[in-house]
């Protein structure tokens, strides 16, 4: 009786203790001199641990910019990652924040840098993606975030750098909704919009002679987006569009299958989970459906494999050019597996650092009107991506361009538009 | 009519798998009153349990041993992973809160679903996973019923939970054990002052419930294949509703409810549309609600005055 | 003296069971009609006795509205209450208890009694929420209820026990408090379900002068199911004895324990000719 | 059910003030004797200091709180007072917010005034709650919880498609669909724009003081007795001359009408609207405020909310994780040795057993220690003698992982000596896990210890942090 009457209260007293403790407990690892933000202050220690000692012996420079032969003041500073790193898009966050640790131990390394990683995971919550905008501005260590992914998450954490800080930069890797750039100063973006997708997908469709397209979405803000300006440019183009549409939610698709009528000529994917796009396939071979499956470019994912299926991607074939298949080498010797969120991340990462380091080079300290005005003048010949990096006044990508890849037999892709 | 039978075999293997969560569920809340908000991880490890004997045995396209043991031993690791985590769900966070108002240990419930949807991240990664059936049981193969093919996973899925739903039932009917569960869920403290060990009782019904719910996830593996660490979410609220509707408490009623919620789904899909699939379930479902308010085979409860 | 409850051919069945068949029965009160030739002002106590499964239960459920009859008719002073809510008869006066003691168990003994005063009173939303002079007002006069109620029951239910929450109370007290909650309802009719149910004899006692009081002092009209055949002795004006949803005996207590049917009914055929 | 006898409860009562035991105990004694409206002179100062002390992400959290705090209250008059399972809550929320948003954006050519909006915006949803609520005359228990939360997904599905609806043209994209809408314009009381986070959070403070304030007022009238006695019992309250059809009607459009004010303040906090704002894992962290900080209880729900709130964004932190770890890990070992010689015996164990291990582990595989130890304050102490993994850290710690937790889980079952026996290497697991995976991870981390926290805090107090202890008769 007496121990059950007394352990109860004793660890409530260690919760409240435990807490208490942890509101003060991380002054501990507090970076120099940021009284007023402990919370994003002791963040940067801890998470970068490990991570700059492991560093890969890569060899490619992904765009020696200037000599650096001047013995210059170490260069530091902090970027943030918002992200769904938990959540029903988790594997979109984790591959996003394994490449972020990946182009921040590299590009360290390259230029001698010192930029930690702060990072915030935001479930692909917008509401939490308006909390960690927040707290990354109070963070005054910090120049530039990465991040959100999604238009929506964009549109939340945007409005709050806008009302608290517009020279903070955030560089979303993975943000298509056309115009959505223009509306916030700070933001750029590494991937192109749907306004380059929806027609590259829609032309090569109708060059193949399709009469017939069946188009399903998964109604998140990345879908609609893409099936709108897809199913115009197709009806731009004179072929019959029916579109469905399933939630994101929803692992079974037999019965939508059926419904696809036999003269379709394409079945158009525009989504996120390349792995529902399998089980969807499958289900098309269960049920004797063979026309080709297109996906946009969240399909293009080693999830997604099934052979003579068509595939959008914002870069000609990564594994296929010197530089950017060396980083790929490295950062699958890494980390187990990518997909096709993740390089846009290495290059935003890029163009934060890069911008960084230019200004370090002038010979400043690093802040965020500086960096944002680097950032604005990027102009990289090369990148991961395999094609140059600069942006427009909106901060968009200034050439975006979409291939078509077919998946071949032995699970390689071949471009073929 | 090949249209419609096609869709039938579709609303019937999703509407299976609906009714194995469903029964736990109503199982555990039949007996507890609880709404066991953790039973869809509980699935969902399950599922990753099967998927870990599959890599193990050499993955689907270069099994190591015969695919029926396979799959056997799919089935086997998941009951054992289900049943351990519902019965350790069961001592740890819904036992201190038995004489607790009847809302409370739905928190404890959530707390776990975070715990176990957390645990799974970092034991998986975020990565999906695939069983990629059509690999170990070739697509092709089926049994053909009028002008369609039913492929064999998805006979298996169908053929399985009948037959788990039926001896469940006998069991719940003719055993000893089976009785004392439905005492319980009667009148529990009656049940005690009988003689019946109601704490064993208890979590006899989790094992159960968890174990079917591991055959589900594997069921889910193969037959639509993707295994992720939030698959629990959206099936754990599929089953709170199918059991509902078919009379929360009852054996029949998840059934039923389960094949119910299926067979709307398919058919909303296939004659209306795809877009308002779940609005237009949802609102059939309120219809019933309105009609049989205690759901399909919910008995009216007698009032004791 | 006239009638304040009429019951006339009322039959109740579950499921091809018959609880209440054809029943008649009346409670008298001087409240409701006319008073002549009554000098005192007050109601009766009829008690209804019977074997276990006899219907006696039952017809406080379609007395207080929880079913309705399938056939016949229940008059409160002469008017129709078949097919009103329970809320609908409480507020016309008739009060209950349960035999399976149905006390809010997580509100104080006092708000048990005070809650029972919602019907007769009228405070909104907006008031309360506003406090408004007037709703202080009532709510003054609701406690002042509640307490008077309370204070019936002598020291059992007064001072620190006000506070304390009703499941604190022992069985007997929570009887009580019952009876206290149906008061505040502010009833003609009371209708108590065993209320000596569970008690040890001291308490059977106090609970028998207590109806008593309640008659004389209040001038309620009670109608009560007991089985304690020395509760029923000791406070029916009438008595009338059901057996299998049918009235065998009515009269007075004398009467009604004598009847060979009673009798029989209790203890089975043929006891009556043996005692 | 747990009965006390009558003269036990008024023994108790002279004592209950000395119950309290432990070195917080006479802090918790003072606290008692504090008159109430000092408690609340206090708690009220510290709040309204607040957004002075702390910088701007921080105010956006105490936003996110009191918010939270608001939907806790109205759901508390729902569920804690009325006991109706309504687990439609959120979907009043969000049509709060979309109300608003369409009408103070650019969704619509007309732009509502602030004042006119939000009258009319609290009268609609408070009639959309009086909608609701007539299932619940012939549903009750979880019946009418389904039936409520088909009406939560109905409302997510409807703005996530209402573009597409037959009967909608498609011109009029009145919620924007997945998209949401974004650029809301703040609240503008007759000249004065509500447009910072400090007057965000003073608009909610205040209104938060007021809605207490209704709500306490109405809570100690005849509505908030027949509420309480409704959900009681239904059927006595009934026959006490409680309308009840009234009375849950009530409710649900208290409820509701608190819940669209919050969600028009959302709306212009946010400065926009997304569907997912108002899915089910919302309406469960409000569940979890109201029940966790003590259903039915005013300043418990209140309290909810702020755990509810803030323990997420204290778990963000990586270093404050590690803290509440090592703390939790503490305590566990108080818990179950209680007094501080096995305390220290078994501490002096751990270390001792971790030597061993590390000893053995780097003769047979040298890989076992070659990893690099966190930066961190606690895991200096750590270092030396828990492994620390150069090589095939996943696997290993996967493996850990789940035996750690076995380990967790056998100390609180097992007695005497297992548990000793257990204890050393559960704890060393626990380190060994902690430093070589879940440091490293911390967003998943903070996921997995908040779910850890909810649960051991239910344990500990299952009628929540300020509740009263019920009983409950099924």
């Amino acid at each position: 009786m007496k121990k059950r009457s007394q352990w109860p209260k004793m660890v409530m007293l260690f919760v409240a203790m435990a807490l208490v403790a942890a509101a003060c407990g991380g002054d501990d690892d507090a970076g120099a001199g940021d009284d007023t933000t402990t919370t994003a202050a002791a963040a940067p220690a801890a998470t970068t641990t490990a991570t700059t000692e492991a560093a890969p012996a890569t060899t490619m420079a992904p765009e020696p910019t200037t000599t650096t032969e001047m013995e210059m003041i170490p260069c530091v500073a902090t970027i943030g990652f918002i992200g769904p790193i938990t959540g029903p898009v988790a594997f979109i966050g984790e591959v996003q924040l394994n490449w972020m640790q990946y182009a921040v131990d590299v590009l360290n390394e390259e230029l001698s840098t010192e930029i930690s990683i702060v990072e915030g995971d935001n479930q692909f919550d917008t509401a939490q993606s308006a909390t960690l905008a927040a707290q990354f501005v109070d963070n005054a260590d910090m120049v530039a975030t990465v991040g959100p992914a999604g238009s929506d998450n964009v549109d939340a954490a945007g409005a709050v750098f806008e009302d608290l800080d517009p020279d903070f930069s955030f560089v979303s890797p993975s943000s298509t909704r056309e115009g959505i750039a223009a509306t916030y100063t700070g933001m750029f973006r590494t991937v192109p919009t749907d306004a380059d997708q929806g027609p590259t997908t829609a032309d090569f469709m109708i060059a193949e002679g399709a009469a017939k397209v069946f188009l399903v979405d998964d109604q998140s803000s990345y879908s609609t987006g893409l099936s709108d300006s897809t199913t115009a440019a197709l009806e731009a183009g004179g072929v019959e569009v029916i579109t469905e549409s399933v939630s994101q939610d929803t692992t079974d698709f037999s019965a939508l299958v059926s419904t696809i009528p036999d003269d379709a000529d394409f079945v158009y994917l525009p989504w996120q989970v390349a792995a529902n796009g399998q089980i969807f396939a499958n289900q098309m071979a269960e049920q004797g459906k063979t026309m080709r499956i297109f996906g946009s470019d969240g399909m293009d994912s080693e999830d997604f494999t099934t052979v003579g299926s068509l595939v959008a991607a914002f870069a000609p074939d990564i594994a296929g050019i010197a530089g950017s298949a060396d980083l790929l080498a490295g950062f699958l010797a890494e980390y187990d597996d990518t997909n096709t969120f993740g390089p846009p991340v290495f290059a935003a990462v890029q163009v934060i650092i890069e911008a960084t380091y230019r200004v370090c080079l002038t010979g400043q300290t690093p802040d965020r009107a500086s960096v944002q005005a680097e950032i604005a003048n990027t102009d990289l010949a090369d990148s991961i991506l395999g094609s140059p990096i600069s942006f427009t006044s909106d901060g968009d990508l200034a050439e975006g361009q979409f291939f078509i890849f077919e998946i071949q037999e032995d699970g390689t892709k071949t471009l073929v538009g | 009519m090949e249209f419609f039978l096609q869709q039938t075999v579709n609303g019937l293997t999703l509407g299976s798998v609906y009714a194995l969560l469903a029964l736990g569920y109503s199982m555990v809340y039949g007996i507890l009153k609880l709404l066991n908000f953790a039973h869809g991880e509980v699935y969902m490890f399950g599922a990753f349990a099967g998927y870990g004997v599959l890599t193990v045995l050499g993955g689907s396209s270069a099994p190591l041993v015969p695919i029926w043991l396979m799959i056997l031993l799919m089935f086997v690791a998941a009951v054992v992973v289900s049943s351990t985590i519902g019965v350790a769900l069961e001592r740890f966070a819904y036992r201190p809160l038995r004489n607790s108002t009847r809302i409370a240990p739905l928190i404890s419930a959530v707390g776990a679903s975070f715990f176990l949807q957390a645990a799974a991240l970092l034991l998986f990664t975020a990565n999906s996973r695939s069983y990629d059936a059509p690999n170990l049981i070739a697509i092709q193969t089926g049994i053909p019923i009028g002008p369609i093919r039913v492929w064999m996973v998805r006979v298996m899925v169908i053929v399985t939970s009948a037959v788990l739903m039926i001896l469940l039932t006998l069991w719940v009917n003719r055993t000893r054990t089976g009785k004392a569960v439905r005492a319980v869920s009667f009148d529990r403290e009656a049940a005690a002052m009988m003689g019946i060990d109601v704490d064993k009782v208890i979590v006899i019904t989790f094992l159960i419930g968890s174990a079917l719910a591991g055959v589900g996830g594997v069921m889910v593996g193969l037959v639509f294949g993707r295994v992720f660490h939030l698959m629990g979410f959206v099936a754990g609220l599929k089953a709170f509703t199918a059991a509902v509707v078919g009379g929360i408490g009852s054996i029949p009623g998840a059934m039923f409810g389960g094949l119910l919620i299926g067979f709307a789904e398919a058919y909303t899909t296939g004659y209306i549309s795809s877009t308002f699939q779940n609005l237009i379930v949802f609102a059939l479902l309120v219809v019933v609600l309105l009609v049989r308010p205690r759901g399909l085979f919910g008995r009216e409860e007698l009032v004791k005055v | 003296m006239s009638a304040i409850l009429e019951l006339s051919g009322l039959s109740k069945s579950f499921g091809g069971l018959t609880v209440i068949e054809n029943l008649d029965l009346a409670v008298e009160s001087t409240q409701g009609g006319q008073v002549s030739d009554v000098a005192i002002k007050q109601g009766e106590i009829l008690s209804v006795i019977g074997p276990n499964g006899a219907g006696k239960t039952t017809l406080f459920n379609l007395i207080s509205g929880i079913y309705r009859p399938d056939s016949g008719e229940i008059r409160m002073d002469g008017r129709s209450i078949v097919g009103r809510s329970p809320e609908e008869i409480a507020n016309l006066g008739i009060a209950r208890t349960f035999q399976t003691l149905r006390i809010f168990l997580n509100m104080t003994v006092k708000e048990n009694v005070m809650a029972a005063a919602y019907g007769n009173t009228k405070t909104g939303l907006w008031q309360s929420i506003f406090r408004t002079p007037a709703s202080r007002r009532e709510e003054r006069e609701i406690s002042e209820l509640a307490e008077s109620k309370l204070a019936f029951f002598g020291e059992r239910l007064m001072g620190y026990r006000w506070d304390q929450p009703a499941y604190s109370l022992s069985y007997a007290n929570r009887r009580r408090l019952e009876i206290a909650r149906a008061m505040a309802t502010n009833p003609r009719l009371l209708m108590l379900d065993e209320p000596a149910a569970g008690m040890n004899p001291a308490e059977t006692h106090e609970i028998t002068e207590l109806i008593g009081r309640l008659r004389d002092e209040v001038g309620y009209s009670i109608l009560v199911i007991e089985h304690d055949m020395h509760v029923v002795e000791g406070i029916s004006d009438r008595v009338i004895a059901l057996d299998h949803g049918v009235k065998i005996a009515e009269g007075s207590f004398a009467d009604v324990a004598t009847d060979p049917q009673v009798i029989e009914a209790y203890l089975g055929y043929g006891a009556a000719s043996k005692k | 059910m747990s009965q006390i006898g009558v003269d036990q409860w008024v023994e108790q009562s002279d004592e209950r003030r000395d119950r309290y035991s432990g070195w917080t105990a006479p802090a918790r004694r003072a606290f008692d004797k504090l008159p109430t409206g000092w408690k609340l002179v206090g708690v009220l100062g510290a709040a309204a200091a607040f957004p002075l002390l702390v910088p701007q992400g921080e105010i956006r959290i105490g936003i996110t709180v009191l918010l939270l705090a608001m939907l806790a209250l109205g759901l508390n008059v729902v569920v804690g007072w009325a006991g109706l399972l309504d687990l439609g809550f959120v979907a009043f929320y969000g049509f709060g917010a979309y109300f608003y948003a369409i009408v103070a954006s650019d969704q619509l050519p007309a732009h509502w005034p602030t004042w006119v909006a939000i009258p009319i915006i609290v009268a609609a949803a408070a009639l959309l709650g009086a909608l609701l609520s007539l299932p619940s005359r012939r549903l009750v228990g979880d019946y009418l919880a389904i039936m409520t939360l088909f009406f939560a997904q109905i409302f997510v599905e409807l703005v996530r498609n209402f573009e597409r609806l037959p009967f909608v043209s498609e011109d009029l994209d009145l919620t924007g669909g997945p998209n949401g809408i974004p650029g809301v314009e703040a609240w503008d009381l007759f000249g004065f724009q509500i447009n910072s986070f400090k007057r965000h959070y003073y608009l909610l403070l205040i209104l938060l003081v007021v809605l207490i304030a209704g709500l306490h007022n109405l809570n100690a009238s005849r509505t908030g007795r027949a509420w309480r006695a409704l959900r009681e019992d239904t059927l006595a309250a009934e026959h006490m001359t409680t309308p009840v059809n009234k009375l849950k009607l009530l409710a649900f459009v208290v409820g509701a009408a608190i819940a669209g004010l919050a969600g028009s303040i959302f709306a212009a906090v946010q400065v926009g609207v997304f569907p997912n704002n108002f899915a089910l894992p919302f309406l469960i962290t409000i569940y979890a405020a109201v029940i966790l900080g003590g259903s039915g209880s005013i300043a418990g729900v209140v309290l909810g909310a702020v755990a509810i709130g803030y323990i997420p964004e204290l778990l963000r932190d990586p270093g404050k994780a590690g803290w509440l770890f090592y703390i939790g890990l503490a305590v566990m070992l108080v818990v179950t040795m209680k007094r501080w010689q096995p305390i220290a015996a078994v501490t002096i164990g751990l270390v001792v057993f971790g030597f061993v291990v590390r000893f053995v582990s780097s003769a047979i595989w040298d890989e076992s220690i070659m990893g690099t130890a966190n930066d961190t304050f606690i895991s200096r102490f750590v270092d030396g003698w828990v492994l620390i993994l150069g090589e095939q850290q996943d696997l290993i710690t996967n493996y850990a992982f789940v035996v750690a937790i076995a380990g967790v889980l056998s100390v609180v079952v097992t007695r005497g000596w297992l548990r000793i026996a257990t204890l050393i290497p559960t704890i060393y697991l626990a380190i060994l896990v902690w430093e070589n995976k879940l440091a490293l991870q911390p967003s998943i981390t903070r996921q997995l210890l908040f779910g850890a926290v909810l649960v051991v805090m239910m344990a500990i107090r299952p009628q929540g942090l300020l509740g009263t202890r019920r009983v409950e008769i099924t």
